[in-house]
């Protein structure tokens, strides 16, 4: 009975927001758009603590394919971590939104796909095989689509494109990668170590193939995660979308892609048939190459939100590259930068979104060197912006600073790939400092010449004003916290290793 | 005899029924859209006798065929038919697929054609659905041919039946180009005939079998299986000879373009396949190195259909390209030239026949929400207007890109995994990649615009007929069926293909 | 120099692309207020910066020289086509069994029987009736419907549509109604022909000839007669309705004779229809009503098709 | 091969009819021509079965009475009577056919005034351009892409 009740628990914190999402497409059941939405996430929220929390780790198999396909999902730890962080920031970005989108209409449409995004984040997370996780991954793909258009100007629809186009390419990628696990595979459920017909792929001599395929797929849902040759529709995609929507799109799917690659990884391929081949040093590099890229572009970038969009591309990469480190260590910090990474990036977003949402009262704030003085007005909003910056920097106590830490001890034990990941690191790490600390002076400290007399004291509303501090806070105390974090890790997800 | 006797005798009363109920329509009174009513039943009765076929000849447990002689006289003298999984599923598709078409865009039909027209598009319609049928279960080539022509001349009469200049001078092409297609296609009967001296297709394939293996007349064998294959390419719009698909599918009324891309070209293809495994057999066919030229012209309509759809204006015009790339992703499993292969592509040839016309309908409402305007442009925000067609839209799109869970997936699936055993495995992955992300890159731009509220435009109210609605939801409940369950249906069909040859 | 590259580059991509050169200073805007929607065209499209892109380049070069070319290539093409089959064809014939040699593939089992038991299970003297009427009897019924279609698709064309569009053109041709030699050459002659026909017909199964042939002799019999009795008095006993009810009854008995001897004939049933004995007029069963059956629906087809090519109407 | 030719030389002259009617109908302009050259085309499909169903010496398939009044039903007296029911379908199949595409090429000739293909296609460019104008002035390009 308890088996049903979970399953049931573990199928509805997927599929009810993405049909209460849709429900808004019909005849209004609440005057009040907000309300409704409030509740549903509110709901949903719940619903996916609980399962999280509560539900089992069996499989739950929807439907049948074919003999050996399935659409299917099952809560185990990955899923139940990541799934908690998504609900999490979630509630708050849409806590956040309802003040926000007041000024941006159509509300309708992009609650609709904001609360089925949300579901199908879920639904990736706990997908229980590859064609589960395909499937919720090129749902996500379209879901998005209208988040990332919703101003529908000029400039929104050409990002659409070439979102949709590097997504899309990503995806037939991972497709083709598909096709040959399905071959190649004892069956198609995730399992812990992988699902690969070892002694087939050794009987028909097809190794190099099958790595060839793995490393394939894998830049293939790196697609989404910014990863280096499919990154560069991240920065324009990102900045263009209404706040919210970039500070999910930044902190959650861009973590759609790297669960993805753990996946693929961890319990398709099995991290004792990647240990040390071809594979693993090209994706180790490829993701210092695109952590070097993206912090050096944050830093040139002027534009405030396309500066964060940049920043995002390298710490998203951060965790590629703990991952890939295929130790303990490595993925200590890999969880770990996800949880950090998500909170503080969805916090930068929607205080530059606050930023600009001010700015809609008169002057024009899309660039960080007019930020100066922003302090005196917006001095909660600047806070939340130090705090996260603070974190993604990596300075101690904060998220950020475990985070690396595990990063930068797991890297040395690879030799030397991880020396030159440490060097790399510590070069990405000055130059966030440097990209996101000046901004932070120059708001609260901006110098002898200022004229405080301009400054209007602008009230923040509520709801913002919780999301924010929620999220700030958290930046740091995934820091304070990290043991947890790390027990649970330690716990559940290490003996994927072996 | 496996069956019972009511099942024995099904095929013969499905095409009978047809031409009777084709006949008889011009006599009727021409009054309550009797015409339409009439059609519309007998595909629904036919659809029923299809399913039991089915039922009985997967359940007899005996031989999942047989032959019914026309007449007295049994195969090398008389005509006959021949029914099995195959035939049967196909027969059943084809005809939910016709009467799903006829009910989802009866609207529209009711608006372009004038009711005398009526009349004479229903006797078509019933004549091509007779020819279909007939096609589909023939078992001699000649007959086939007969049925063929009547085939073309309905469906380019369902295309004049707008009466535009367009649609007029898009039928005289497609006329043109199938009458090319049908000389090639008979100056091959005959040829085969000459060398084999008999027109039933199992007795062709055994002197056929006993030519190959002596090496006696490869060269005519060659010449007459190549052109026969290309008339039935011409026919069914393969790429370099799919010019003239766009002009009669994007200028003919939703209800013609439905039928045209979901039946017509199908059953010809199916023709095609039963040459293939019936008459020649899989081992002849790589013998004469045909399996490979078809895997290549397979290859480039998928990429070239897309490609072409891409700089479409007219949504319309976009789906008669699609349709190209479709018939390519066909060509593609019987270029596999194995059981696995073709089956695939019975496969695909279902899911295509109900997903383009669920696509057409899903136009035609859009398009009488937007005034009737079949650019691209006007359709804006039109999702809001009429949502079951807005749904059929997302729900065709979503299939033929390729997203699980919908049928366009199934279908690539099983052709991925039929190819793999093969030496081209690495082209058909790559083809069957590339054009699922060609076919998003026009598909999801018409969605997103179809879902773009458009604020110039004041808002209209439409009343979507009750009829529309259930058609659209059973289109809809069919892809993702497809999509789900296609399990047990591709079995079935593998085992058709196998008892087919 | 990166930010030359960058101009560069996002001048041939915008060229390639067709947005037209944008001006450097021309800042993007992410979240400008959202009164303006995609639809509405954007100012720099008509700005003097805008110049002819690629794709527009090619589509104006199309516009001017695409059908000249179109129609160049296509007929080049075409004689290409042509002269590869007819060179196929004729190494092909070269290959081909010997012309009117005993021994070839054609001349087999199948042609022996249709000859050795032909008169015995069909009961018909003329041996190509017998087998298009009775052992291949579905594709002469698929090739009368197919007569019938091609006549309902003639008649949509040439007749319903244009009595809807009302602005049918003038008719081209008037015949002279008062030809008094051709009228008694009709007079002695309709008599002829329709009795000739009706023997074409009538010996479907004994001699060259049948329901096809005798059909056509009957319809120029009623040409002949429209001809020179104007086509109003073949009006006045030959509707357009009665020629629709004709062909169609014609056409449905003929089904339902064909139906009910395949109906029998698959399952093993009794037929009730005898051969009688060859040679004799009430032989060869079905034969004969299946030829009156085909004479009347190719008598009516062909004056059908006469009358809407000459006349627009029936 | 030649010699092989001289053999076959009613098939050869078929094929060579069956090119010259597949290449009018694919080369000429004028609707009427394409017609006629479908009609040749398949004129020489006929003749084709007709030289494939002779067997030299033997006479048509009418039964004949030999002298003591019985039916000679011997296979080796009759040439084959396949070919010629094959013939008979086919002409009615060519008569509907043509039927058809005259109906088509007249409704054409009172739309455009022309038999020729091109000109009415020609002419129906030049109808839609001003149509195509209105279109393109209301159309955004990035929504087509």
């Amino acid at each position: 009975m308890a088996s049903i009740a979970s399953n049931f628990l573990v199928l509805m914190s997927v599929l009810f927001p993405i049909i209460a999402g849709f429900a808004l497409f019909s005849r209004p059941i609440f005057e009040d758009r907000h309300v409704y939405v409030g509740f549903m996430t509110f709901i949903s929220a719940g619903i996916i603590f609980l399962a999280a929390f509560c539900a089992e780790s069996n499989l739950i198999v929807l439907c049948r394919v074919t003999q050996d396909l399935s659409i299917a999902f099952r809560m185990d730890a990955p899923a139940r971590a990541f799934s908690c962080l998504v609900a999490f920031v979630w509630v708050l970005v849409t806590l956040y939104s309802f003040e926000y989108l007041r000024r941006r209409p159509p509300v309708d449409r992009f609650y609709a796909f904001f609360l089925s995004t949300f579901g199908i984040l879920v639904g990736v997370a706990c997908a229980g095989n590859l064609l589960t996780l395909y499937l919720f991954y090129e749902l996500l793909t379209f879901m998005t689509l209208p988040l990332v258009m919703h101003s529908q100007q000029r400039e929104a629809i050409r990002a659409t494109v070439k979102y949709l186009l590097y997504s899309l390419i990503g995806a037939a990628l991972a497709l083709g990668g598909f096709f040959f696990f399905h071959v190649y595979g004892v069956s198609m459920e995730f399992t812990p170590g992988g699902f690969l017909d070892i002694a087939k792929i050794s009987s028909e001599n097809s190794r190099e193939m099958i790595l060839t395929v793995i490393f394939l797929t894998l830049l293939g849902f790196g697609a989404k995660a910014g990863l280096v040759p499919l990154h560069s529709w991240l920065p324009t995609a990102h900045p263009v979308a209404p706040t919210p929507a970039s500070a999910v799109l930044s902190g959650l799917i861009t973590k759609a892609g790297v669960i993805a690659m753990f996946r693929v990884v961890y319990y398709v391929a099995g991290a004792d048939f990647l240990r040390g081949t071809w594979v693993q040093t090209a994706l180790l590099y490829i993701a210092l190459l695109t952590i070097f890229t993206g912090s050096m572009m944050a830093f040139i970038e002027k534009h405030l939100k396309k500066r964060i969009a940049w920043s995002s591309v390298s710490q998203v990469s951060y965790v590629v590259f703990a991952m890939m480190l295929l130790t303990p260590d490595g993925i200590r910090g890999a969880v770990l930068q996800i949880a950090a990474h998500a909170v503080s990036k969805s916090c930068l977003f929607l205080s530059a979104g606050v930023v600009i949402y001010f700015a809609l009262m008169g002057a024009n704030y899309h660039y960080a060197d007019q930020l100066r003085g922003i302090g005196k007005e917006l001095p909660v909003t600047m806070t939340c912006f130090a705090l996260a910056s603070v974190s993604l920097i990596g300075l101690p106590i904060s998220g950020g600073f475990t985070a690396k830490w595990y990063m930068a001890s797991g890297a040395l034990e690879l030799g030397s790939v991880g020396i030159f990941g440490v060097v790399i690191l510590m070069i990405s790490a000055l130059l966030t400092a440097g990209y996101l600390l000046p901004i932070v002076t120059d708001a609260f400290f901006p110098g002898e010449d200022y004229d405080y007399t301009i400054v209007v004291p602008f009230h923040l509303p509520m709801n913002m004003r919780i999301a924010l501090l929620l999220l700030g806070a958290s930046a740091i105390l995934t820091g304070v916290f990290a043991g947890n974090i790390i027990d649970f890790v330690d716990a559940n997800m290490i003996p994927l290793l072996y | 005899m496996s069956v019972n006797i009511f099942a024995y005798n099904i095929p013969f009363i499905s095409i009978f029924l047809m031409m009777l109920a084709a006949i008889i329509t011009p006599i009727l009174p021409n009054r309550k859209r009797i015409p339409e009513k009439l059609s519309c039943a007998v595909v629904f009765v036919n659809v029923i006798l299809s399913a039991y076929l089915i039922y009985v000849l997967t359940n007899s447990g005996g031989s999942l065929t047989f032959n019914f002689a026309m007449g007295n006289f049994p195969a090398p003298w008389g005509n006959e038919l021949r029914a099995g999984p195959l035939e049967a599923i196909l027969s059943f598709a084809f005809c939910v697929s016709m009467l799903l078409s006829l009910m989802g865009n009866s609207d529209s039909t009711a608006e372009d054609i004038p009711e005398k027209r009526r009349v004479i598009f229903c006797v078509l319609v019933n004549l091509l659905t007779a020819s279909l049928l007939a096609l589909t279960y023939t078992n001699d080539i000649f007959t086939a041919y007969v049925f063929i022509e009547i085939n073309t001349i309905a469906a380019c009469a369902i295309v004049a039946v707008k009466e535009s200049p367009e649609s007029i001078r898009a039928a005289l092409r497609y006329m043109i180009m199938s009458s090319v297609g049908s000389g090639l296609l008979l100056i091959a009967i005959c040829l085969l005939y000459d060398l084999t001296g008999h027109l039933s297709m199992q007795n062709m394939n055994l002197v056929i079998k006993n030519l190959i293996a002596n090496r006696e007349y490869i060269m005519p064998l060659t010449v007459a299986l190549a052109l026969a294959t290309i008339g039935l390419a011409i026919k069914s719009a393969l790429y370099p000879f799919a010019s003239w698909l766009p002009d009669a599918h994007g200028n003919s009324t939703n209800v013609s373009s439905a039928i045209l891309s979901g039946l017509v070209l199908k059953g010809h293809i199916f023709l095609l396949i039963k040459i293939f495994v019936r008459v020649f057999g899989l081992e002849a066919i790589h013998d004469l190195r045909m399996d490979n030229i078809i895997f290549a012209l397979g290859i480039i309509a998928m990429i070239m259909g897309s490609v072409n759809a891409l700089s479409q204006v007219n949504v319309k015009r976009m789906i008669a390209w699609s349709s190209v790339a479709q018939v390519g992703y066909i060509f593609l499993g019987i270029g596999l030239n194995t059981n696995a292969g073709i089956a695939a592509a019975c496969l695909h040839i279902i899911v295509h026949a109900t997903v383009k016309p669920m696509l057409y309908a899903a136009v035609s409402g859009l398009s009488s929400a937007a005034g009737h305007s079949k650019s691209l442009h006007a359709l804006m925000g039109t999702f809001y207007v009429n949502r079951w067609a807005g749904l059929g839209l997302i729900a065709g799109a979503f299939s033929m890109m390729g997203i699980p869970a919908f049928a366009g997936f199934a279908s690539k699936l099983s052709l991925m995994l039929a190819s793999f055993d093969s030496p081209v495995m690495i082209f058909s992955l790559a083809a069957l990649v590339t054009s699922s992300v060609l076919n998003a890159l026009y598909y999801v731009p018409a969605v997103i615009v179809v879902l773009t509220h458009d604020k110039t435009k004041p808002k209209v109210h439409m009343n979507v007929s009750m009829i529309y609605k259930i058609s659209m939801g059973i289109f809809i409940a069919l892809t993702i069926y497809l999509g789900l369950f296609c399990v047990t249906l591709l079995r079935l069909l593998t085992r058709g293909v196998i008892v087919l040859g | 120099m990166n930010e030359d590259l960058r101009i560069i580059w996002r001048n041939f991509f915008n060229w390639v692309m067709g947005n037209g050169a944008r001006p450097e200073n021309e800042e993007i805007i992410p979240e400008a207020p959202p009164d303006l929607p995609f639809t509405q065209k954007q100012e720099s499209r008509n700005s003097r910066f805008h110049e002819l892109t690629l794709r527009e380049r090619y589509s104006h070069w199309l516009e001017i020289h695409g059908l000249h070319l179109f129609s160049n290539v296509y007929s080049g093409m075409s004689v290409l086509i042509c002269v590869v089959i007819v060179l196929l064809l004729l190494v092909t014939v070269a290959e081909l069994p010997k012309f009117g040699s005993e021994n070839n593939p054609a001349n087999n089992e199948v042609m022996e029987r249709y000859i050795n038991s032909g008169g015995e299970e069909t009961g018909a003297k003329n041996i190509v009736s017998g087998m298009i009427l009775d052992y291949r009897a579905f594709d002469t019924f698929g090739e009368s419907a197919l007569l019938f279609t091609a006549a309902v698709s003639v008649l949509m064309l040439l007749a319903v549509s244009r009595r809807d569009s009302k602005n049918s053109p003038e008719r081209l041709h008037k015949f002279s109604q008062d030809d008094s030699i051709l009228r008694g050459v009709a007079l002695l002659s309709i008599p002829v022909i329709v009795l000739l026909g009706c023997v074409v017909i009538l010996n479907g199964h004994l001699k060259p000839g049948g329901g096809f042939s005798g059909g056509a002799i009957l319809s120029a019999a009623l040409i002949f007669a429209a001809n020179a009795y104007g086509f109003g008095s073949v009006h006045k006993f030959f509707s357009e309705r009665k020629f629709v009810i004709m062909i169609s009854s014609a056409l449905m008995i003929y089904a339902l004779l064909n139906a009910w001897s395949f109906f029998t004939g698959a399952n093993d049933f009794e037929a009730y229809i005898s051969k009688g004995a060859i040679g004799n007029i009430f032989s060869a069963g079905l034969i004969l009503p299946l030829n009156i059956c085909l004479s009347l629906i190719v008598a009516g087809i062909l004056y059908g098709f006469y009358a809407l090519f000459s006349e627009e109407e029936i | 091969m030649f010699a092989k030719l001289v053999v076959n030389h009613y098939e050869a002259a078929a094929v060579i009819i069956f090119g010259i009617g597949l290449s009018n109908l694919l080369l000429q302009r004028n609707l009427i021509k394409k017609i006629i050259g479908l009609n040749i085309m398949n004129t020489s499909v006929y003749l084709f079965l007709a030289a494939k169903g002779y067997i030299s010496g033997r006479a048509a398939p009418l039964l004949i009475q030999d002298a003591a009044g019985n039916w000679i039903n011997d296979a080796s007296v009759y040439v084959n009577p396949v070919p010629s029911g094959l013939v008979l379908t086919g002409i009615v199949v060519s008569l509907s056919v043509t039927a058809f595409a005259l109906a088509l090429t007249l409704r054409l000739y009172e739309s455009y005034a022309t038999l020729n293909i091109d000109e009415a296609l020609l002419k129906m460019t030049r109808e839609q351009e001003a149509l195509e104008e209105n279109l393109l002035q209301e159309s955004d390009e990035d929504v087509l892409l």
